[in-house]
Protein backbone atom coordinates (compact mmCIF):
# COMPACT_ATOMS: atom_id res chain seq x y z
CA UNK A 1 0.00 0.00 0.00
CA UNK A 2 2.93 2.21 0.29
CA UNK A 3 3.51 2.31 -3.51
CA UNK A 4 0.46 4.68 -3.56
CA UNK A 5 -0.21 8.10 -2.84
CA UNK A 6 3.32 9.87 -1.94
CA UNK A 7 2.89 13.16 -0.93
CA UNK A 8 5.47 15.82 -2.24
CA UNK A 9 7.93 15.91 0.44
CA UNK A 10 8.04 11.86 -0.22
CA UNK A 11 8.45 12.00 -4.02
CA UNK A 12 11.91 14.58 -3.24
CA UNK A 13 13.50 11.71 -1.42
CA UNK A 14 14.77 8.09 -2.89
CA UNK A 15 14.14 5.48 -0.91
CA UNK A 16 16.81 2.68 -0.86
CA UNK A 17 15.25 -0.71 -0.93
CA UNK A 18 18.10 -2.53 1.42
CA UNK A 19 16.93 0.23 4.27
CA UNK A 20 13.34 -0.86 3.87
CA UNK A 21 14.53 -4.50 4.21
CA UNK A 22 17.20 -4.13 7.25
CA UNK A 23 14.12 -2.52 9.44
CA UNK A 24 11.44 -5.00 8.19
CA UNK A 25 14.10 -7.79 9.83
CA UNK A 26 14.58 -5.50 12.72
CA UNK A 27 10.63 -5.52 13.28
CA UNK A 28 10.06 -9.15 12.65
CA UNK A 29 12.69 -10.11 15.12
CA UNK A 30 11.55 -7.83 17.66
CA UNK A 31 8.08 -9.36 16.81
CA UNK A 32 9.32 -12.85 17.30
CA UNK A 33 11.00 -12.29 20.83
CA UNK A 34 7.95 -10.59 21.69
CA UNK A 35 6.13 -13.21 20.61
CA UNK A 36 8.15 -16.23 22.14
CA UNK A 37 8.53 -14.78 25.28
CA UNK A 38 4.40 -13.60 25.80
CA UNK A 39 4.43 -18.19 25.14
CA UNK A 40 6.96 -19.16 27.81
CA UNK A 41 6.30 -17.00 30.53
CA UNK A 42 2.64 -17.81 30.32
CA UNK A 43 3.42 -21.16 30.75
CA UNK A 44 6.23 -21.12 33.26
CA UNK A 45 4.02 -18.29 35.53
CA UNK A 46 0.26 -18.50 34.93
CA UNK A 47 -1.76 -20.74 37.04
CA UNK A 48 -3.94 -23.42 34.72
CA UNK A 49 -6.67 -23.40 37.16
CA UNK A 50 -8.07 -20.07 36.47
CA UNK A 51 -9.67 -18.59 39.66
CA UNK A 52 -10.19 -15.47 38.88
CA UNK A 53 -10.03 -12.85 36.60
CA UNK A 54 -6.98 -10.66 37.52
CA UNK A 55 -3.18 -11.86 38.02
CA UNK A 56 -2.31 -13.17 40.95
CA UNK A 57 0.39 -11.01 42.85
CA UNK A 58 2.81 -14.17 42.45
CA UNK A 59 1.82 -14.28 38.76
CA UNK A 60 2.36 -10.40 38.22
CA UNK A 61 6.12 -10.74 39.77
CA UNK A 62 6.83 -13.94 37.89
CA UNK A 63 5.91 -11.98 34.81
CA UNK A 64 8.32 -9.39 35.66
CA UNK A 65 11.48 -11.52 36.28
CA UNK A 66 10.89 -13.95 33.57
CA UNK A 67 10.47 -11.23 30.73
CA UNK A 68 13.74 -9.52 32.10
CA UNK A 69 15.46 -13.46 32.37
CA UNK A 70 14.57 -14.02 28.89
CA UNK A 71 16.36 -10.46 27.46
CA UNK A 72 19.09 -11.87 29.58
CA UNK A 73 18.98 -15.48 28.34
CA UNK A 74 18.51 -13.60 24.24
CA UNK A 75 21.81 -11.39 25.35
CA UNK A 76 23.79 -14.04 26.22
CA UNK A 77 23.19 -16.72 23.89
CA UNK A 78 24.12 -13.81 21.28
CA UNK A 79 27.00 -13.00 22.39
CA UNK A 80 28.29 -16.98 22.46
CA UNK A 81 26.75 -16.99 18.87
CA UNK A 82 28.87 -14.04 17.86
CA UNK A 83 32.25 -15.47 19.85
CA UNK A 84 31.97 -18.65 17.41
CA UNK A 85 30.88 -17.12 14.25
CA UNK A 86 29.37 -19.98 13.29
CA UNK A 87 26.56 -21.40 10.72
CA UNK A 88 24.74 -24.44 11.09
CA UNK A 89 22.40 -24.82 8.34
CA UNK A 90 21.88 -27.20 5.30
CA UNK A 91 23.26 -25.51 2.01
CA UNK B 1 13.17 0.16 17.45
CA UNK B 2 14.64 3.51 16.33
CA UNK B 3 14.35 4.28 12.65
CA UNK B 4 15.19 7.80 12.68
CA UNK B 5 18.63 7.51 11.01
CA UNK B 6 16.30 6.93 7.59
CA UNK B 7 14.88 9.45 5.37
CA UNK B 8 11.29 10.79 5.54
CA UNK B 9 10.33 8.55 2.57
CA UNK B 10 11.89 5.57 3.91
CA UNK B 11 10.25 6.35 7.28
CA UNK B 12 6.77 6.50 6.00
CA UNK B 13 7.13 3.72 4.39
CA UNK B 14 8.24 1.90 7.70
CA UNK B 15 5.39 3.14 9.42
CA UNK B 16 2.73 1.67 6.94
CA UNK B 17 4.78 -1.46 7.27
CA UNK B 18 4.48 -1.29 11.21
CA UNK B 19 1.29 -0.77 10.97
CA UNK B 20 0.25 -3.40 8.99
CA UNK B 21 2.37 -5.96 10.84
CA UNK B 22 0.28 -4.91 14.16
CA UNK B 23 -2.71 -5.40 12.60
CA UNK B 24 -1.30 -9.37 11.59
CA UNK B 25 0.47 -8.88 15.43
CA UNK B 26 -3.15 -8.52 16.76
CA UNK B 27 -4.81 -11.38 14.94
CA UNK B 28 -2.24 -13.74 16.10
CA UNK B 29 -2.55 -12.76 19.32
CA UNK B 30 -6.08 -13.45 19.27
CA UNK B 31 -6.04 -16.66 17.33
CA UNK B 32 -3.37 -17.83 19.80
CA UNK B 33 -5.70 -16.91 22.90
CA UNK B 34 -8.72 -18.56 21.97
CA UNK B 35 -6.83 -21.84 20.62
CA UNK B 36 -4.99 -21.37 24.45
CA UNK B 37 -8.00 -20.65 26.44
CA UNK B 38 -10.14 -23.53 24.51
CA UNK B 39 -6.72 -25.88 25.23
CA UNK B 40 -7.07 -25.44 28.80
CA UNK B 41 -11.26 -25.09 29.21
CA UNK B 42 -12.69 -27.29 26.89
CA UNK B 43 -12.39 -30.59 27.83
CA UNK B 44 -16.12 -31.88 27.89
CA UNK B 45 -17.18 -33.46 24.78
CA UNK B 46 -20.29 -34.95 25.69
CA UNK B 47 -22.47 -31.75 24.84
CA UNK B 48 -21.75 -29.66 21.55
CA UNK B 49 -22.28 -26.15 23.07
CA UNK B 50 -20.14 -25.26 25.77
CA UNK B 51 -20.84 -25.25 29.44
CA UNK B 52 -21.02 -23.19 31.98
CA UNK B 53 -18.29 -23.92 33.51
CA UNK B 54 -16.31 -24.10 31.17
CA UNK B 55 -17.52 -20.78 29.80
CA UNK B 56 -16.55 -19.42 33.45
CA UNK B 57 -13.25 -20.67 32.68
CA UNK B 58 -12.70 -19.44 29.18
CA UNK B 59 -13.06 -15.74 30.69
CA UNK B 60 -10.97 -16.20 33.06
CA UNK B 61 -7.94 -17.45 30.48
CA UNK B 62 -9.38 -14.66 28.41
CA UNK B 63 -8.67 -11.99 30.80
CA UNK B 64 -5.54 -13.22 32.08
CA UNK B 65 -4.15 -14.17 29.08
CA UNK B 66 -4.79 -10.24 27.56
CA UNK B 67 -3.55 -8.73 31.08
CA UNK B 68 -0.56 -10.94 30.74
CA UNK B 69 0.45 -9.65 27.40
CA UNK B 70 -0.19 -6.19 28.61
CA UNK B 71 2.13 -6.65 31.40
CA UNK B 72 4.61 -8.13 28.97
CA UNK B 73 4.67 -5.77 26.69
CA UNK B 74 5.18 -2.75 29.74
CA UNK B 75 8.04 -4.99 30.82
CA UNK B 76 9.55 -6.10 27.49
CA UNK B 77 9.23 -1.91 26.13
CA UNK B 78 11.32 -0.93 29.24
CA UNK B 79 13.91 -3.12 28.98
CA UNK B 80 13.97 -2.67 25.23
CA UNK B 81 14.45 1.33 26.44
CA UNK B 82 17.38 0.36 28.45
CA UNK B 83 19.31 -1.29 26.03
CA UNK B 84 19.08 0.93 23.50
CA UNK B 85 22.08 3.25 24.13
CA UNK B 86 24.51 0.35 24.22
CA UNK C 1 1.55 -14.90 -10.94
CA UNK C 2 -1.92 -12.59 -11.65
CA UNK C 3 -0.16 -10.03 -12.53
CA UNK C 4 0.46 -11.48 -16.29
CA UNK C 5 -2.09 -12.76 -18.89
CA UNK C 6 -5.21 -10.68 -17.88
CA UNK C 7 -7.99 -11.37 -20.53
CA UNK C 8 -9.88 -8.60 -22.17
CA UNK C 9 -12.48 -8.37 -19.57
CA UNK C 10 -10.23 -7.99 -16.93
CA UNK C 11 -8.89 -5.27 -18.07
CA UNK C 12 -12.05 -3.04 -18.09
CA UNK C 13 -12.01 -3.28 -14.83
CA UNK C 14 -9.56 -1.67 -12.37
CA UNK C 15 -8.46 -4.04 -9.36
CA UNK C 16 -8.07 -2.22 -5.76
CA UNK C 17 -5.33 -3.18 -4.06
CA UNK C 18 -6.90 -2.56 -0.71
CA UNK C 19 -9.74 -5.28 -1.53
CA UNK C 20 -7.56 -7.76 -2.26
CA UNK C 21 -5.40 -7.22 1.16
CA UNK C 22 -8.45 -7.36 2.57
CA UNK C 23 -9.52 -10.61 1.05
CA UNK C 24 -5.90 -12.02 1.78
CA UNK C 25 -6.62 -11.37 5.45
CA UNK C 26 -9.96 -12.86 5.59
CA UNK C 27 -8.82 -16.05 3.20
CA UNK C 28 -5.86 -16.09 6.29
CA UNK C 29 -8.00 -15.97 9.26
CA UNK C 30 -9.95 -18.97 7.68
CA UNK C 31 -7.09 -21.15 6.98
CA UNK C 32 -5.56 -20.14 10.43
CA UNK C 33 -8.23 -20.57 12.13
CA UNK C 34 -9.08 -23.93 10.50
CA UNK C 35 -5.40 -25.05 11.18
CA UNK C 36 -5.94 -24.45 15.04
CA UNK C 37 -9.00 -26.86 15.24
CA UNK C 38 -7.51 -29.62 13.05
CA UNK C 39 -4.32 -29.68 16.15
CA UNK C 40 -6.69 -28.92 19.20
CA UNK C 41 -9.30 -31.20 17.96
CA UNK C 42 -6.74 -33.77 16.69
CA UNK C 43 -5.01 -33.66 20.88
CA UNK C 44 -8.36 -33.82 21.74
CA UNK C 45 -10.00 -37.10 20.46
CA UNK C 46 -7.51 -39.08 18.34
CA UNK C 47 -6.38 -42.00 20.64
CA UNK C 48 -2.68 -42.27 20.43
CA UNK C 49 -2.53 -45.93 20.10
CA UNK C 50 -3.84 -46.05 16.36
CA UNK C 51 -5.41 -49.48 16.86
CA UNK C 52 -7.25 -49.41 13.56
CA UNK C 53 -7.14 -47.16 10.58
CA UNK C 54 -10.87 -45.80 10.79
CA UNK C 55 -11.84 -43.18 13.05
CA UNK C 56 -13.76 -44.93 16.01
CA UNK C 57 -17.82 -44.28 16.33
CA UNK C 58 -16.39 -42.42 19.81
CA UNK C 59 -13.63 -40.62 17.60
CA UNK C 60 -16.17 -38.93 15.14
CA UNK C 61 -18.55 -37.87 17.62
CA UNK C 62 -15.75 -35.99 19.47
CA UNK C 63 -14.63 -34.17 16.47
CA UNK C 64 -18.13 -33.32 15.41
CA UNK C 65 -18.34 -31.75 19.02
CA UNK C 66 -14.85 -30.30 19.27
CA UNK C 67 -15.23 -28.07 15.86
CA UNK C 68 -18.72 -26.80 17.22
CA UNK C 69 -17.11 -25.75 20.46
CA UNK C 70 -14.13 -24.06 19.43
CA UNK C 71 -16.26 -22.02 16.47
CA UNK C 72 -18.35 -21.22 19.79
CA UNK C 73 -15.15 -20.51 21.89
CA UNK C 74 -14.12 -18.72 18.88
CA UNK C 75 -16.93 -16.03 18.57
CA UNK C 76 -17.32 -15.43 22.82
CA UNK C 77 -13.95 -14.56 22.65
CA UNK C 78 -14.68 -12.31 19.61
CA UNK C 79 -17.54 -10.50 21.19
CA UNK C 80 -15.23 -10.24 24.54
CA UNK C 81 -12.97 -8.38 23.19
CA UNK C 82 -15.09 -6.35 20.73
CA UNK C 83 -16.40 -5.40 24.00
CA UNK C 84 -13.14 -4.62 25.53
CA UNK C 85 -11.61 -2.81 22.39
CA UNK C 86 -8.04 -2.78 24.01
CA UNK C 87 -5.02 -3.71 22.52
CA UNK C 88 -2.31 -5.45 24.10
CA UNK C 89 1.08 -5.39 21.70
CA UNK C 90 4.56 -3.43 22.14
CA UNK C 91 4.31 0.01 20.18
CA UNK D 1 -16.26 -16.61 2.49
CA UNK D 2 -18.19 -14.77 -0.11
CA UNK D 3 -16.07 -12.33 -2.42
CA UNK D 4 -18.86 -11.48 -4.44
CA UNK D 5 -18.96 -7.76 -2.84
CA UNK D 6 -15.52 -7.58 -5.45
CA UNK D 7 -15.58 -7.08 -9.37
CA UNK D 8 -14.52 -9.60 -11.93
CA UNK D 9 -11.49 -8.52 -12.00
CA UNK D 10 -10.63 -8.95 -8.56
CA UNK D 11 -11.97 -11.89 -8.20
CA UNK D 12 -10.09 -13.45 -10.84
CA UNK D 13 -6.84 -11.86 -8.61
CA UNK D 14 -8.46 -13.54 -5.49
CA UNK D 15 -9.27 -16.81 -7.06
CA UNK D 16 -5.51 -17.11 -8.10
CA UNK D 17 -4.87 -16.54 -4.72
CA UNK D 18 -6.84 -18.75 -2.90
CA UNK D 19 -5.12 -21.68 -5.54
CA UNK D 20 -1.95 -20.74 -4.63
CA UNK D 21 -2.93 -20.99 -0.62
CA UNK D 22 -4.30 -24.13 -1.26
CA UNK D 23 -1.59 -25.60 -3.01
CA UNK D 24 0.57 -24.33 0.26
CA UNK D 25 -1.90 -25.56 2.70
CA UNK D 26 -2.00 -28.98 0.83
CA UNK D 27 1.61 -29.19 1.62
CA UNK D 28 1.30 -27.98 5.39
CA UNK D 29 -1.35 -30.22 5.81
CA UNK D 30 1.33 -33.13 4.35
CA UNK D 31 4.45 -32.23 6.71
CA UNK D 32 2.37 -32.11 9.80
CA UNK D 33 1.27 -35.45 9.21
CA UNK D 34 4.67 -36.46 8.69
CA UNK D 35 5.63 -35.04 11.99
CA UNK D 36 3.04 -36.01 14.04
CA UNK D 37 2.78 -39.73 13.03
CA UNK D 38 7.16 -39.69 13.24
CA UNK D 39 6.77 -38.31 16.84
CA UNK D 40 3.45 -40.52 17.79
CA UNK D 41 5.55 -43.88 16.30
CA UNK D 42 8.67 -43.92 15.95
CA UNK D 43 10.22 -44.57 19.29
CA UNK D 44 12.78 -46.93 18.85
CA UNK D 45 16.47 -46.04 17.58
CA UNK D 46 18.06 -48.62 18.29
CA UNK D 47 17.40 -49.41 14.16
CA UNK D 48 17.99 -46.27 11.31
CA UNK D 49 14.94 -48.22 9.09
CA UNK D 50 11.71 -48.27 10.36
CA UNK D 51 10.48 -51.05 12.01
CA UNK D 52 7.56 -53.45 11.41
CA UNK D 53 5.38 -52.37 14.23
CA UNK D 54 6.56 -48.74 13.51
CA UNK D 55 5.81 -49.05 9.83
CA UNK D 56 2.13 -50.51 10.70
CA UNK D 57 1.48 -47.85 13.11
CA UNK D 58 2.21 -44.79 10.93
CA UNK D 59 0.00 -46.48 8.30
CA UNK D 60 -2.51 -46.43 10.86
CA UNK D 61 -1.63 -42.87 12.31
CA UNK D 62 -2.01 -41.11 8.54
CA UNK D 63 -5.17 -42.81 7.51
CA UNK D 64 -6.94 -41.24 10.97
CA UNK D 65 -5.34 -38.10 10.44
CA UNK D 66 -6.17 -37.72 6.84
CA UNK D 67 -10.28 -39.04 8.21
CA UNK D 68 -9.96 -36.14 10.79
CA UNK D 69 -8.82 -33.38 8.57
CA UNK D 70 -11.96 -34.54 6.26
CA UNK D 71 -14.47 -34.35 8.96
CA UNK D 72 -13.34 -31.20 10.54
CA UNK D 73 -13.14 -29.67 7.17
CA UNK D 74 -16.73 -31.03 6.89
CA UNK D 75 -18.07 -29.82 9.99
CA UNK D 76 -15.77 -26.24 9.16
CA UNK D 77 -17.80 -25.77 6.02
CA UNK D 78 -21.43 -26.62 7.80
CA UNK D 79 -20.63 -23.88 10.65
CA UNK D 80 -19.41 -21.58 8.32
CA UNK D 81 -22.12 -21.25 5.97
CA UNK D 82 -24.61 -21.18 9.07
CA UNK D 83 -22.72 -17.91 10.32
CA UNK D 84 -22.56 -16.44 6.79
CA UNK D 85 -26.14 -14.69 7.14
CA UNK D 86 -25.28 -12.99 10.32
CA UNK E 1 16.47 -7.60 -4.00
CA UNK E 2 16.51 -9.45 -6.98
CA UNK E 3 14.80 -6.74 -9.40
CA UNK E 4 17.64 -4.13 -9.06
CA UNK E 5 21.03 -4.28 -11.49
CA UNK E 6 20.85 -7.18 -13.26
CA UNK E 7 24.10 -7.29 -15.10
CA UNK E 8 24.11 -7.73 -19.43
CA UNK E 9 24.16 -11.81 -19.47
CA UNK E 10 20.56 -11.63 -17.39
CA UNK E 11 19.04 -8.85 -19.61
CA UNK E 12 19.90 -11.18 -22.47
CA UNK E 13 17.37 -14.03 -20.99
CA UNK E 14 13.52 -14.16 -20.08
CA UNK E 15 12.73 -14.83 -16.18
CA UNK E 16 9.77 -16.97 -16.00
CA UNK E 17 8.02 -16.17 -13.11
CA UNK E 18 6.72 -19.83 -12.69
CA UNK E 19 10.39 -20.99 -12.22
CA UNK E 20 11.08 -18.58 -9.47
CA UNK E 21 7.72 -19.27 -7.76
CA UNK E 22 8.66 -23.46 -8.04
CA UNK E 23 11.97 -23.20 -7.33
CA UNK E 24 10.58 -21.35 -3.95
CA UNK E 25 8.40 -23.90 -3.07
CA UNK E 26 10.94 -26.47 -3.31
CA UNK E 27 13.36 -24.52 -1.19
CA UNK E 28 10.14 -24.06 1.18
CA UNK E 29 9.63 -27.52 1.38
CA UNK E 30 13.65 -28.46 1.62
CA UNK E 31 13.73 -26.23 4.67
CA UNK E 32 10.43 -26.82 6.58
CA UNK E 33 11.62 -30.59 6.28
CA UNK E 34 14.99 -30.01 8.13
CA UNK E 35 13.36 -27.81 10.77
CA UNK E 36 10.94 -29.96 11.66
CA UNK E 37 13.68 -32.87 11.58
CA UNK E 38 15.38 -30.73 14.24
CA UNK E 39 12.98 -30.09 16.28
CA UNK E 40 11.67 -33.73 16.53
CA UNK E 41 15.16 -35.39 16.78
CA UNK E 42 16.41 -32.65 19.49
CA UNK E 43 13.01 -34.09 22.08
CA UNK E 44 13.15 -37.97 20.78
CA UNK E 45 17.55 -37.92 21.43
CA UNK E 46 19.03 -35.35 23.84
CA UNK E 47 18.84 -35.62 27.28
CA UNK E 48 17.48 -32.43 28.90
CA UNK E 49 20.00 -32.88 32.18
CA UNK E 50 22.45 -30.98 30.22
CA UNK E 51 25.47 -32.52 31.80
CA UNK E 52 28.02 -32.11 29.37
CA UNK E 53 28.73 -29.26 26.33
CA UNK E 54 29.18 -32.31 23.38
CA UNK E 55 26.71 -34.75 22.26
CA UNK E 56 27.05 -37.72 24.00
CA UNK E 57 28.03 -41.22 21.87
CA UNK E 58 24.38 -42.08 22.74
CA UNK E 59 23.42 -38.89 21.57
CA UNK E 60 24.67 -38.84 18.21
CA UNK E 61 23.83 -42.41 17.32
CA UNK E 62 20.22 -41.22 17.85
CA UNK E 63 20.33 -38.66 15.72
CA UNK E 64 22.00 -40.24 12.74
CA UNK E 65 18.95 -42.96 12.99
CA UNK E 66 16.48 -40.74 13.95
CA UNK E 67 17.24 -37.98 10.44
CA UNK E 68 17.19 -41.59 8.26
CA UNK E 69 13.81 -42.62 9.56
CA UNK E 70 12.48 -39.14 9.33
CA UNK E 71 13.48 -39.43 5.69
CA UNK E 72 11.77 -42.88 5.58
CA UNK E 73 8.47 -41.72 6.77
CA UNK E 74 8.91 -38.56 4.64
CA UNK E 75 8.77 -40.90 1.64
CA UNK E 76 6.68 -43.83 2.92
CA UNK E 77 3.64 -41.16 3.82
CA UNK E 78 4.46 -39.54 0.10
CA UNK E 79 3.87 -42.57 -1.38
CA UNK E 80 0.74 -43.59 0.27
CA UNK E 81 -0.79 -40.01 -0.17
CA UNK E 82 0.72 -40.39 -4.07
CA UNK E 83 -1.93 -43.68 -3.74
CA UNK E 84 -4.83 -42.05 -2.79
CA UNK E 85 -4.59 -38.71 -4.64
CA UNK E 86 -7.11 -37.03 -2.40
CA UNK E 87 -7.30 -33.86 -1.05
CA UNK E 88 -8.68 -33.06 2.23
CA UNK E 89 -9.17 -28.73 2.33
CA UNK E 90 -11.56 -26.44 3.31
CA UNK E 91 -12.98 -25.04 0.11
CA UNK F 1 18.52 -29.09 -4.32
CA UNK F 2 19.40 -28.84 -8.34
CA UNK F 3 18.40 -25.74 -10.27
CA UNK F 4 20.55 -26.57 -13.21
CA UNK F 5 17.54 -26.82 -15.58
CA UNK F 6 16.74 -23.18 -14.95
CA UNK F 7 18.62 -20.36 -17.19
CA UNK F 8 20.94 -18.56 -15.96
CA UNK F 9 19.11 -15.41 -15.31
CA UNK F 10 16.61 -17.45 -13.68
CA UNK F 11 19.42 -19.43 -11.54
CA UNK F 12 20.71 -15.72 -10.35
CA UNK F 13 17.26 -14.96 -8.86
CA UNK F 14 16.87 -18.03 -7.27
CA UNK F 15 20.60 -17.84 -5.72
CA UNK F 16 19.80 -14.13 -4.15
CA UNK F 17 15.93 -15.98 -3.00
CA UNK F 18 18.58 -18.47 -1.12
CA UNK F 19 20.53 -16.41 0.13
CA UNK F 20 18.20 -14.04 1.63
CA UNK F 21 16.23 -17.17 3.25
CA UNK F 22 19.63 -18.29 4.61
CA UNK F 23 19.72 -15.24 6.92
CA UNK F 24 16.32 -15.87 7.87
CA UNK F 25 16.97 -19.35 8.85
CA UNK F 26 19.99 -18.59 10.78
CA UNK F 27 17.64 -15.95 12.91
CA UNK F 28 15.08 -18.47 13.20
CA UNK F 29 17.46 -21.20 14.35
CA UNK F 30 18.74 -18.52 17.25
CA UNK F 31 15.30 -17.83 18.84
CA UNK F 32 14.43 -20.71 18.83
CA UNK F 33 17.58 -21.83 20.72
CA UNK F 34 17.51 -19.43 23.19
CA UNK F 35 13.53 -19.92 23.70
CA UNK F 36 14.17 -23.78 24.36
CA UNK F 37 17.54 -23.38 26.44
CA UNK F 38 15.20 -20.31 28.18
CA UNK F 39 12.82 -22.90 28.67
CA UNK F 40 14.70 -26.28 29.43
CA UNK F 41 17.35 -24.38 31.96
CA UNK F 42 15.08 -20.91 33.63
CA UNK F 43 13.08 -22.17 36.10
CA UNK F 44 14.03 -19.61 39.65
CA UNK F 45 11.86 -16.90 39.25
CA UNK F 46 12.37 -15.89 42.92
CA UNK F 47 15.42 -13.76 41.26
CA UNK F 48 15.61 -11.62 37.93
CA UNK F 49 18.62 -12.27 36.78
CA UNK F 50 20.07 -15.45 35.64
CA UNK F 51 21.34 -17.66 38.39
CA UNK F 52 24.76 -19.48 37.70
CA UNK F 53 23.28 -22.88 37.88
CA UNK F 54 20.88 -21.51 35.46
CA UNK F 55 23.80 -19.79 32.88
CA UNK F 56 25.75 -23.24 33.58
CA UNK F 57 22.89 -25.03 31.83
CA UNK F 58 21.89 -22.84 29.01
CA UNK F 59 25.41 -22.92 28.15
CA UNK F 60 25.50 -26.45 27.87
CA UNK F 61 22.46 -26.31 25.84
CA UNK F 62 23.08 -23.82 23.55
CA UNK F 63 26.26 -25.81 22.75
CA UNK F 64 24.21 -29.17 22.55
CA UNK F 65 21.87 -27.43 20.53
CA UNK F 66 24.10 -26.39 17.66
CA UNK F 67 26.37 -29.48 17.72
CA UNK F 68 22.55 -31.20 17.33
CA UNK F 69 21.86 -28.72 14.37
CA UNK F 70 25.04 -29.43 12.58
CA UNK F 71 24.72 -33.06 12.60
CA UNK F 72 21.27 -33.02 11.27
CA UNK F 73 22.39 -30.70 8.35
CA UNK F 74 25.14 -33.12 7.67
CA UNK F 75 23.24 -36.58 7.70
CA UNK F 76 20.43 -34.47 5.72
CA UNK F 77 22.85 -33.44 3.37
CA UNK F 78 24.04 -37.06 2.95
CA UNK F 79 20.23 -38.36 2.44
CA UNK F 80 19.03 -35.91 0.01
CA UNK F 81 22.32 -36.55 -2.00
CA UNK F 82 21.23 -40.09 -2.21
CA UNK F 83 17.72 -39.56 -3.28
CA UNK F 84 17.99 -37.36 -6.03
CA UNK F 85 19.00 -39.35 -8.95
CA UNK F 86 15.22 -41.36 -8.24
Amino acid sequence: MSFFGGNGMQSQQAINPQNIAMAEQELEMVTDLFNRIVDSCYTKCISKEYAQNDLTQGESVCIDRCVAKFFDVNTKVGEKMQQMGQQNMPK
Amino acid sequence: MDFSRYNQAEQAQINAMIEHKQMKDFLRLYSNLVQRCFDDCANDFTTKSITGKEEACINKCADKFLKHSERVGARFAELSQQMAPQ
